[in-house]
């Protein structure tokens, strides 16, 4: 684990330094809330932020993204995934986790080339959580309020400086070159540590119960009738899936031109949430409830994703909560199993 | 010929449905009529009991070529009633997008409407075939007024973020210097325009009206004055009223006006009559040089004060984009209403004439609300104008008398959807 | 000879599709119609029974189409049957013999042939699913001695629709399978069973120790058949079954056709009964 | 659509019907983007736009309600001359803001209206064209979406049923990265309204009005209850859903009360 200290006062030198050779995206503030987006100065964004709309994930699956074009005789195809170098600053340990998982989700079996390439061109800048970032994350309860890999760089907010953890080469070439980097002492080492040490106590736990039991609680859920109760209300409306770190769920269509000689396989972001998601030809939709896919959400969330990548598929970064007009949260849900679970359990061993 | 029947059932490239309806017997002129046969559409029966903030929504769709104007005149009559006054950046956002609006009709009509008729097609679309620069030309420069209305409103066809008492979304920085930019270039363009108008011949026919349009002391009118006419004499907006003096004839779904005389024009000829010491010198050069000095009575000369309105607008508009920058643009939250009851009048230059807004709002809910619009107020004095043509030219063949009043009509770029509002109004008939 | 799937890897994107060419069409019934599809140059397919591909129309779309002919049967060729449904199976019946598609695959998983060799097999198709079936059915008849019986249940909704009805004829002719068939509304042509598919169990006897049954139609058909094999003692292992679901990617990501936790296109199309019976969105 | 059918170069036509005409002025401003269009298309009528007329076209494109008995007869003529019938906006998909005066009695608004000269004109309650006519599809919005409309061409002209989104706006504005209205402070009917504008009232912050209708499964009780905690009124409620859809809200009953001479 190697360390740098730059004061404060450098970013915007840095940001500056950074600009010649890349294209620096950071969270910038709007009505209120934050989204990652270029910025060409420090003033613009703010490393201290509560969230931002959409997680960084945008980087690397885009919203829409062509993925082919093409001429219809089908003499000439073109991959057009050139992606500018990009140095995102910011990123929480949270949304770092979410990529951790995407990583995985995207380079096993067939790899993903678009993906790919987008990832190996950006540049990762992470920055430690200090406090709970809004009401309704729960990050710590969910295991990702650290940041040990995945990252490029890490900065640590020392008051007057910035600590950087040096997690990568692409990382350390991110300093090059730069005048206002200094070595550790011991005296930031130990600022690092109190640091460190001083936030967790900042953080509740807000599940009931450990994120270990997560998986096996869903599992035994699975014929909930609290499903249900969450279809009622469900608007189907999907920000839940949009807004969230580690939903990569996609829709690809063509789009052709208006002269009918060529064409794009776009890929865009979908959602389980909508009704036609499971929909096969002849009518037979194989999640009609909404209910049904509610469930399928948070199975992914806290179960499948973890059996098929082992991590678990909610970072605990709470945007789906503060999304949801309805409040269908994480935390109601898993703790509203989990007490519904343990009345069943109680009431089985008072019947015995 | 002493009979002759003309009816040309829905003229074309005019906005909305009409009919001309031409009777000579016996070398009389028994019947000579624009016939709005437009569906009514009853906007103010509809506006009634909804809430204000959707006004200016609801209303802008009377017409999707003067949406704008249409949301501008509602949202005024809304502040009038409710006592908001907007800040000085919120007027000059909405000006922009007036502009956008002006630019995108006049341009509309000029070269798509009118312009084939002088050019001797059909339409617009041999045209392109015809004379693909003029046509590409006319979509360029449409193009930037369009999105010069929709950096700031969303889109020209149904304004967004237009609200009462200010927007609900700002425009970059750079968007306004990008605007400013393609506004800047697109003077080529508008040299072209003018010397394309300096060459097409205007029937010559004159019949000399009352012109009336809004002033104002130290502009060129387009949003709020006072009321003007030619004949002399100015009203406060809230007496519209007494200057419009609407009725209401069977063979119209749209209602007829008149002031001092049987019948008054609005729209660009008027406003250049009346304001013609208000537009941007290079407007006035314009003019000049087309030929267009105060009082021209010529009707057909209507798409050539619309050039010259066009100038005033890219120069106006790039006088306020200035102004915008350098100012900066902040974040400004709609002025909230003082009050939820009221009454209130609106008034806008929308690119057909005078429009007015007329609302009484109680507890928030419309109770009561009145549109007059340009079309309607020309109504009466296209009539006028095509009993004066006919006769003069009753010695043509009848393809050339129904070209000739087409092309009348047409001059006035009718919107005839906006027309077709029908109030609650006494009948003079 | 290289195949398909080692050409679809190494492309630049694992989405781009490699042209290949229609050489024949079939028209089977009024809306399904079979396609005889080459590969370019030298590409071999190289496919297991069960299989299925992602077809493209460039300008329109892909969807999932199984391999209908078999392994046993491609030279440089192969045979997809598709009925016209939507969008992109319309567009396919709109081409012509020498028109050009796009193919990825071959993906997912097949039918467990390595498992069924030495068995009694009872096949089960209900409309469509014969079409994937046909390839299982010519590998078993191409390799006639690794296998033990063969008994095709094929269920139609009426006589035109049945599909490949020459071949259908030569099986009914083969004294080395049995073939039975039934639809649901005969008309004056049909002397043959009428009603569901399950109907044409009451002639089949087989040794549940040794059969292997594999069934392939709509969702509405495999509870009922599940039901039957089971009560003729079949253990659920032996009970495989093929699924459709929406397939945007074949490779495991989009999504759309996850049955639980299950990617069907990856893990899939068949299961055994065993593996999926506790998997609420399978059946 | 019975039957798809390739069209190389096809005969378009544009009618209208009660509206703005600002769908039609939206179609012609995609030329500004779209210039190919004069090369795929046809025009033989658009009377907003030219003098030209036909009776002989393969695609008909329709925009405005149906408000009075008189435009049924129009309707079925376009219908029995064009293979397909595509409705254009709004006013002819849903009946749209035209359909306002049906909440109203139709003799109280037109006793308002016209006093006693109610009879001179004729009009009865406003309903979408696919209460006259059968249609093969529809380009929602008011105005339709200058993209949207030549995608609709495009996949016309290739022979296919056009597909228009059927999932809620929030998707397409979460994709905008927008900040919710509800955060900020007000209202939006974007969960239960179909997507494909580009969610550009919330972009420019302003709340769906419903413009392209509900999506096919909207959870109703579930949104009024969320507009209701966000202040409004069983009334307000009724009336935000009533800007576009009083004609799916409301039905036509106002008919049934009123006389259409
Ligand atoms: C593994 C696998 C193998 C398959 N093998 C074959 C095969 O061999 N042969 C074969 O013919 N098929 C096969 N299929 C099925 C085939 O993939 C589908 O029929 C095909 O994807 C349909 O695509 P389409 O574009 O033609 O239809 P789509 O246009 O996608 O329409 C499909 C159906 O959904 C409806 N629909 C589509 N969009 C909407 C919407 N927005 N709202 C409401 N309804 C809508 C349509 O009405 C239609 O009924 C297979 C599927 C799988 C998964
Ligand atoms: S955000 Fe809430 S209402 Fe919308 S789909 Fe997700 S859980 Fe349902
Ligand atoms: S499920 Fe919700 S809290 Fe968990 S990662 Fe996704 S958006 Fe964040
Ligand atoms: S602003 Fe409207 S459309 Fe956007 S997310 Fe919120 S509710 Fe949905």
């Amino acid at each position: 684990m190697s360390y740098k200290i730059m004061p404060k006062s450098a970013l915007n030198d840095w940001v500056q330094h950074l600009r010649q050779k890349f294209t620096i995206v950071a969270p910038k503030p709007k009505h209120g809330q934050f989204v990652f987006g270029e910025v060409t100065d420090a003033s613009e964004f703010a490393l201290d932020y509560p969230s931002t709309v959409l997680p960084p994930k945008k980087y690397l699956v885009p919203t829409q993204e062509e993925l082919l074009s093409y001429s219809l005789d089908g003499s000439h195809f073109e991959m057009r995934t050139e992606p500018v170098p990009t140095v995102v600053l910011g990123v929480h340990t949270c949304d770092l986790h979410g990529i951790k998982l995407l990583d995985r989700i995207f380079s096993q079996g067939y790899t993903d080339t678009h993906y790919k390439t987008r990832r190996n061109s950006l540049y990762l800048v992470s920055y430690e959580c200090f406090e709970p970032c809004t009401e309704h994350s729960f990050c710590r309860s969910m295991g990702t309020l650290s940041a040990t890999d995945t990252f490029d760089l890490h900065i640590i907010n020392l008051g007057e400086d910035f600590a950087f953890e040096i997690g990568t080469q692409k990382g350390e070439s991110l300093l090059e070159g730069f005048q206002s980097i200094f070595n550790v002492t011991e005296v930031d080492i130990e600022r690092i540590n109190t640091v460190h040490q001083e936030k967790w106590q900042r953080f509740p736990y807000r599940l009931d119960f450990d994120v270990t039991e997560l998986a096996e609680l869903l599992t035994n859920s699975y014929t909930s009738t609290y499903w249900d109760e969450l279809g009622d209300i469900c608007l189907g409306c999907g920000m839940c899936t949009q807004v969230c770190p580690t939903c990569y769920c996609f829709d690809i269509h063509d789009e052709v031109d208006l002269t009918l000689d060529g064409g794009h396989r776009v890929r865009t972001w979908d959602s389980c949430q909508i009704r036609m998601f499971a929909t096969v030809a002849g009518g037979h939709n194989f999640r009609a409830e909404q209910a049904a896919r509610q469930r399928h959400r948070f199975m992914r969330k806290g179960k499948y994703q973890e059996d098929a990548y082992g991590l678990v598929g909610c970072t605990g970064c709470g945007r789906c909560a503060q999304a949801c007009l309805v409040d269908i949260t994480p935390v109601k849900t898993f703790n509203e199993l989990y007490k519904r679970r343990n009345n069943i359990a109680e009431k089985e061993t008072e019947a015995k | 010929m002493t009979d002759m029947k003309i009816n040309v059932h829905h003229i074309t490239r005019v906005e909305g449905h009409g009919n001309i309806v031409v009777n000579v017997v016996n070398g009389e002129l028994e019947q000579c009529d624009l016939a709005i046969v437009e569906t009514p559409r009853f906007f103010e029966a509809m506006l009634k009991g909804r809430h204000y903030s959707e006004a200016s929504h609801i209303t802008s769709r009377i017409c999707g070529i003067c949406a704008t104007g249409h949301a501008t005149a509602s949202l005024r009559a809304t502040e009038n009633a409710l006592g908001v006054v907007p800040t000085k950046q919120t007027e000059l956002l909405r000006k922009l997008a007036f502009f956008g609006e002006i630019l995108d009709s006049h341009i509309l009509h000029v070269y798509m409407l009118v312009a084939p008729d002088f050019l001797g097609v059909g339409s617009v679309i041999p045209l392109a075939k015809q004379e693909p620069e003029i046509v590409m030309r006319a979509l360029r420069m449409k193009k930037l007024s369009g999105d010069l209305c929709a950096i700031i409103a969303g889109r020209h066809t149904h304004p967004i973020a237009m609200t009462v008492g200010g927007f609900t979304h700002y425009p970059t920085k750079e968007e306004l210097l990008d605007i400013r930019k393609r506004f800047e270039a697109v003077r080529v363009d508008l040299k072209e325009t003018v010397d394309l108008f300096e060459s097409l011949d205007l029937p010559a026919f004159t019949r000399e009206t009352e012109y009336i349009a809004l002033r104002k002391p130290d502009e060129y009118a387009f949003i709020d004055g006072e009321i003007a006419s030619s004949d002399g004499g100015t009203w406060p907006l809230e007496d519209y009223l007494s200057v419009t003096n609407e009725y209401l004839v069977p063979h119209s779904s749209a209602k007829h006006a008149k002031n001092k005389r049987n019948s008054y024009m609005v729209g660009a000829l008027a406003r250049i009559n009346v304001n013609f010491d208000k537009l941007h010198p290079h407007a006035k050069s314009v003019a000049e040089q087309l030929g267009l000095a105060p009082v021209v009575t010529n009707p057909y000369a209507i798409s050539v004060a619309q050039v010259v309105e066009i100038v005033h607008a890219v120069e106006e508009s790039l006088n306020i984009l200035d102004e915008l920058v350098g100012n900066c643009l902040k974040w400004e939250e709609p002025v909230k209403p003082k009050r939820l009851s009221g009454e209130g009048v609106g008034a806008a230059e929308v690119p057909r004439g005078t429009l007015f807004h007329h609302y009484t709002i109680e507890d928030g809910v419309i109770q009561k609300a009145n549109c007059v619009i340009p079309t309607g107020q020309n109504l009466a004095n296209i009539e006028a104008d095509m009993r004066e043509l006919v006769p003069t030219i009753l010695d043509k063949s009848q393809a050339e008398i129904t070209q000739s009043l087409e092309m009348l009509v047409r001059a006035y770029d009718p919107c005839i959807s906006c027309s077709a509002h029908l109030l609650n109004v006494e009948f003079v008939r | 000879m290289k195949t398909l799937t080692e050409v679809v890897t190494k492309s630049p994107s694992i989405y781009q599709p490699v042209p290949a060419r229609i050489v024949s069409i079939e028209e089977l019934t009024e809306t399904e119609k079979l396609f005889t599809v080459a590969l370019p140059g030298g590409l071999s397919l190289h496919h297991s029974p069960g299989q299925f591909l992602q077809i493209s129309v460039l300008g329109i779309g892909e969807a999932p189409i199984s391999i209908s002919s078999s392994p046993s049967r491609s030279y440089g060729t192969f045979e997809l049957c598709v009925r016209r449904v939507g969008d992109l199976t319309t567009a396919l019946h709109n081409l012509k013999r020498g028109d050009i598609i796009g193919v990825r695959g071959p993906f997912g998983r097949g039918f467990p042939v390595g498992r069924l060799r030495g068995k009694d097999l009872i096949f089960v198709a209900g409309g469509l699913g014969l079409a994937p079936l046909r390839s299982l059915i010519y590998e078993v008849l191409d390799q006639r001695g690794n296998y033990g019986q063969l008994s095709v249940l094929y269920g139609s909704r009426c006589p035109s629709d049945l599909l490949f009805k020459d071949e259908l004829a030569e099986w009914e002719k083969r004294d080395d399978m049995t073939l039975s068939i039934t639809v649901d509304h005969p008309d004056e042509t049909w002397f043959g069973e009428v009603g569901l598919v399950l109907n044409l169990f009451d002639d089949i006897y087989p040794n549940p120790r040794n059969a292997v049954a594999v069934v392939v139609g709509p969702p509405v058909m495999y509870p009922s058949v599940i039901e039957r094999l089971l009560s003729l003692q079949i253990p659920e292992g032996s009970i495989w079954l093929s699924f459709e679901r929406r397939m945007k990617c074949g490779v495991g990501r989009c999504g759309h056709c996850q049955l639980n936790h299950i990617y069907t296109c990856r893990e899939g199309p068949s299961f055994s009964y065993s593996e999926i019976k506790d998997l609420e969105e399978a059946l | 659509m019975a039957q798809y059918e390739r069209y190389i170069r096809p005969k378009v036509a544009f009618f209208d019907f009660t509206s703005c005409e600002g769908c039609q002025l939206t179609v012609l401003d995609s030329l500004q983007t779209s210039p190919e269009l004069l090369d795929m298309i046809e025009i033989v009528e658009f009377r907003e736009a030219m003098s030209e007329r036909s009776n002989e076209y393969q695609i008909a494109f329709v925009e405005g309600s149906c408000t009075r008995p008189a435009d049924e007869e129009r309707l079925k003529t376009i219908r029995s001359t064009a293979s397909l019938v595509i409705a254009l906006g709004a006013c002819a998909h849903l009946g749209g803001i035209n359909a306002i005066k049906n909440l109203r009695p139709l003799p109280e608004v037109r006793a308002d209206v016209y006093g006693d000269k109610a009879d001179w004109y004729d009009t009865y309650a406003a309903r979408p064209i696919s209460a006259v006519i059968d249609i093969d599809g529809f380009i929602p919005g008011c105005p339709i979406d200058r993209d949207e409309f030549i995608r609709v061409v495009k996949m016309l002209l290739q022979g296919r049923q056009p597909i228009i989104p059927d999932h809620p706006l929030c998707i397409e504005c979460k994709l905008k990265e927008n900040v919710c209205l509800y955060l900020r402070g007000k209202i939006c009917l974007g969960p239960i309204v179909r997507a494909g504008c580009g969610a550009i009232c919330p972009t420019y912050g302003d709340g769906c009005e419903g413009c392209r209708g509900l999506i096919t499964n909207p959870n109703l009780d579930s949104m009024k209850m969320v507009l209701e905690e966000h202040g409004l009124s069983f009334e307000e409620v009724e009336q935000k859903l009533s800007m576009f859809m009083a004609y799916q809200t409301a039905g036509i009953k106002s008919e049934a009360e009123g006389a259409t001479s």
